[in-house]
């Protein structure tokens, strides 16, 4: 009943871990697999080891946190390993998040992990990454283009770009996502960037001092750009922003997510929060009687 | 909300030796929370942000006790009394403080007895009957001695070169205590290896352990994933720092390696 | 103590009334002002009356709402009216808030209400307007310098521009802004837009469908735009967004603005807020020993 | 979260009128707060949205009472038992309903007996002796009369024709009720010149009295500035939308004038 599929690959169910969160070893990811994910997102990874920035690199906000981790990752031969180590069983899904500056790092990328996953996501929208990485790629549609077509050319699992909030018109990124040959898109990577200032000490608390905002306060706009995103393009869709129950869930869904990717909330509500939320929708779908994931894609579009 | 910053000053620095301060501050146990011994703190200097095991839970006041044993803890040690602090938290499982008429066994092995003071204070004071090891390099270096004599605690100092005590490490220590005592419970900190050593010990005598772990941690809120341990994936910032250990079997990287800033195992 | 200057304008304290709220006529205006506020901005009004969006117009999400009311006014004629009933005292400030689709539109409004009015915010960032209103504007670095140009040309009040943040690089904006004359900026407008959708009805509950948040949750969003602009134009600016007590104000000024606007936290803390925070703004500035707003400006960009 | 809307299922449909009809629905009122008689709720029929005064406060379960006067109420009116609504609220600054031992006279016209059933029936019920007329252009279109009688309310019919009851206009037969009897408070509700007469009649009789005011309103949430009303600024969705006589006489556009949806005065 809770079966979704997306660009081809089966899920058991549409709910999937978010890139950086309790992603960095295989352990953790197994945990959340365990947990009832049906898809895991490692965290993003690069060609070489990178230590992210120094502390403080997450605060807490109203609804919500802000992080400014800074893509720590022990790069591409070392993360392998751990990606090795993951067991996905039936329909569970092992997606890759890959980052780099160039289309020859995305390539090499591609091409490093791609016998390893069952699907590849760029992040090209990490609104805290060094220069020319992350949303720099994502706030520029040329850019994105060139990202997205050189990751698309080198592999043979499906590519999913994952996409920034950050910019004027969301749906132009997405086109031209969609025109390099993305099978897929991931909306939304965290929202601002954002800033809390401590006024004890009037000092910026985050050492970097912006972070991309998460959890409840930005999911309107997932919503939203999901919702935008879905009558520009053709590709499927995962939602992901504010998650934190099922009623979050059938809103991404409602809205033209065919599965949707859960991370802040794991700081609330636990792993288990995989479990319970797969419990809560099949309740829901029952209630209401529909039948699957896929009648209900996009029924919020449908006029009165 | 613990998952920022409170600012702190700092009321009270204490030597505690060569290497080690600790540094007593107020904390509003209604507005944030009381801690249990074992949870942990951020500490946030306005240049980095670490975590730091909780050495004294008094009546609305805070310590962490220190070693100084690079750049962050470096500058911590330049602090003077009435200079501030970034503390969010507590965070973490900590350890089981409401026992009662138990014989214990608490070992921390160097700052490692940061932890280990604020449960054997804690169970002390709840009328167990509490051996301290507390064990240094040196008799400079020993900590926590006579503060917990004087609650009464029976605490066996023990240095590595017998300037003060035992002579010898924590574990040989431990042997020695365990073969007249019977302990119900144990309670663990300090260097990794210690703590491995001080395991196999308390196995082969079936004597139930709670450890406190380190890893290098970057959010304390449960994200991040940077401090996941092989190969339950358990969070040391939520699942742990404590871990009993039952628990602690099933983390096969104990004793073994550690994952740095950037995930490479070491 | 309180008193602060934004470009040549004198305000008894940091607080103003911001756009959008309780703003539709003299009388609510005259009661801000009443409770505390150094300072009111009117709805934005235009040329001609506006209805606006059918309900619903308002819905809650977490730490906020969304809203897309639609601009409604009763227009320029009518709305002079209204303008000329409030009641500003010492260093009490009337601003009036306009929008329009052309920079003609845009200098008639200003020669209609400048002899009215102290000074002159400019609505180019409303992200729910019709066509060519709004957003449309403050989205485009061109078209934001003819607006303003216009607007300032006409003007002999200080004119105010007043961002979205929903741009790729804010900073851009700020910058044609203050080359086209603005006297000074407000940052932000309503983030997004955001969507809620019903799930039991699986419907958009917005007519508009779409909606600007606002409340705590865009706070962090609206400290980062400031703080950056702040480092990006010379001209004063004026902050907003999730303002609830004397906290938020202190780091909208620590991150750069001498002044500030409050909206949604009236719906929780009712017209009072202005009082309550004002007090509690001087205790905390005595606690800390600032004598001034003005050096309490930026505070968080000084280095260790 | 009451700024939400709440889905309910419409489970009684009463015609009471040739024009009005009453819904009644569930309403938890541990999750969304149990309403006061006075205070309003939003109904969005997935078209549009309104303030309606709340006629009926039963255990869980509340009613609105819709008088077909245009689009919305037209749409509503077409509505089936079973057919849903968006609901939110409740929202605003009611009638005082704790009152005990007083003599009340309660005066609802038309569609305005909506609200003064719900503190008609309040009163009653704590104890309180209340008059109510209950005004209309014919009988046909009187409002809550038996249902009223049927809990000890003394129901005075009033209608502009004589077809049943009192013939003339509610504010005839308030003159002709306060001649005989000492009512230590009024509620009124009633279209605005109706209230305006009413108010007229109660001030110089000197009893004081709380009346329900309507205006053009968007938010409901006290934020959007619609319903604001001259010169005070009061919101009606907050302030009111009942306000006592005493605070009626600073709303100097009562009885004058209102604005529309663009703020245009009317």
């Amino acid at each position: 009943m809770l079966k979704t599929n997306i660009c081809g690959v089966n899920f058991k169910n549409p709910l999937m871990l978010a890139a950086g969160v309790l992603g960095s070893n295989a352990s953790s990811l197994n945990w959340v697999l365990k947990s009832g994910a049906a898809g895991v997102v490692t965290k993003s990874f690069s060609k070489e080891p990178n230590t992210g920035y120094k502390n403080p690199t997450t605060v807490g906000v109203d609804c919500g946190i802000i992080n400014a981790i800074g893509l720590s990752n022990p790069g591409a031969d070392n993360f392998i390993e751990e990606i090795r180590r993951v067991e996905t069983g039936d329909d569970e899904v092992l997606i890759a998040s890959i980052y780099g500056a160039t289309p020859d790092e995305f390539s090499f990328l591609v091409e490093k992990i791609q016998d390893d996953v069952d699907m590849i996501e760029l992040n090209i929208s990490c609104p805290h990454a060094m220069a020319g990485c992350g949303a720099a790629i994502g706030q520029d549609p040329n850019l994105t283009h060139k990202i997205v077509s050189a990751a698309k050319d080198a592999s043979n699992v499906p590519i999913i770009a994952k996409l920034t909030p950050n910019v004027t018109d969301i749906g132009e990124i997405a086109k031209s996502a969609e025109d390099a040959g993305a099978d897929a898109l991931t909306l939304i990577n965290s929202l601002g960037p954002g800033m809390k200032i401590n006024i004890d000490v009037a000092k910026p608390v985050l050492s970097n001092r912006f972070g991309g905002m998460s959890g409840k306060a930005v999911k309107p706009i997932a919503i939203r750009d999901v919702f935008v995103v879905y009558d520009t393009v053709d590709i499927p869709i995962i939602g992901v922003g504010g998650i934190s129950n099922y009623e979050d869930v059938v809103e991404f869904i409602f809205a033209g997510a065919r599965g949707v990717q859960i991370g802040t909330s794991i700081m609330n509500e636990g792993v288990e929060v995989f479990n319970s939320i797969n419990k809560d929708l099949e309740n829901f779908m029952k209630d209401k009687g529909y039948k699957s994931i896929d009648e209900m894609v996009a029924l919020a579009h449908e006029e009165l | 909300m613990n998952d920022v910053p409170q600012i702190v000053k700092i009321k009270e620095i204490i030597d505690e030796t060569p290497s080690i301060k600790t540094f007593v501050f107020d904390w509003d146990m209604d507005k944030y929370g009381t801690p249990n011994p074992g949870e942990f703190l951020m500490v946030w200097n306005f240049n980095n942000e670490k975590p730091m095991s909780i050495s004294k839970i008094n009546d609305n006041e805070l310590a962490i006790t220190v070693k100084n044993v690079g750049e962050f803890t470096n500058e911590l040690h330049q602090l003077k009394v009435g200079d501030v602090l970034g503390i969010r938290g507590s965070y973490g499982n900590g350890f089981s403080y409401d026992l009662k008429n138990k014989k214990v066994l608490a070992i921390g092995g160097g700052v490692g007895m940061a932890p280990i003071n604020s449960i054997a204070t804690a169970l002390a004071n709840n009328g167990n009957d509490v051996d301290v090891i507390s064990a240094a390099v040196n008799g400079d270096e020993l900590l926590f001695v006579d503060s917990l004599k004087d609650i009464g605690v029976n605490v066996c100092p023990c240095t590595d070169d017998g300037s003060v005590g035992f002579k010898g490490f924590a574990t040989n220590l431990a042997i020695e205590l365990i073969k007249d005592t019977s302990y119900d419970i144990a309670f663990v900190c300090g260097p990794e290896i210690m703590m491995k050593g001080v395991f196999d010990i308390l196995e082969d005598n079936e004597i139930p352990a709670e450890y406190s772990m380190e890893r290098y941690m970057k959010c304390a809120l449960g994200i991040c994933g940077q401090c996941c341990v092989d190969n339950t994936g358990w969070r040391i910032c939520v699942e742990g720092p404590v871990f009993s250990n039952d628990l602690l079997k099933e983390i096969n990287e104990f004793g073994k390696y550690h994952r740095d800033a950037s995930g490479i195992k070491h």
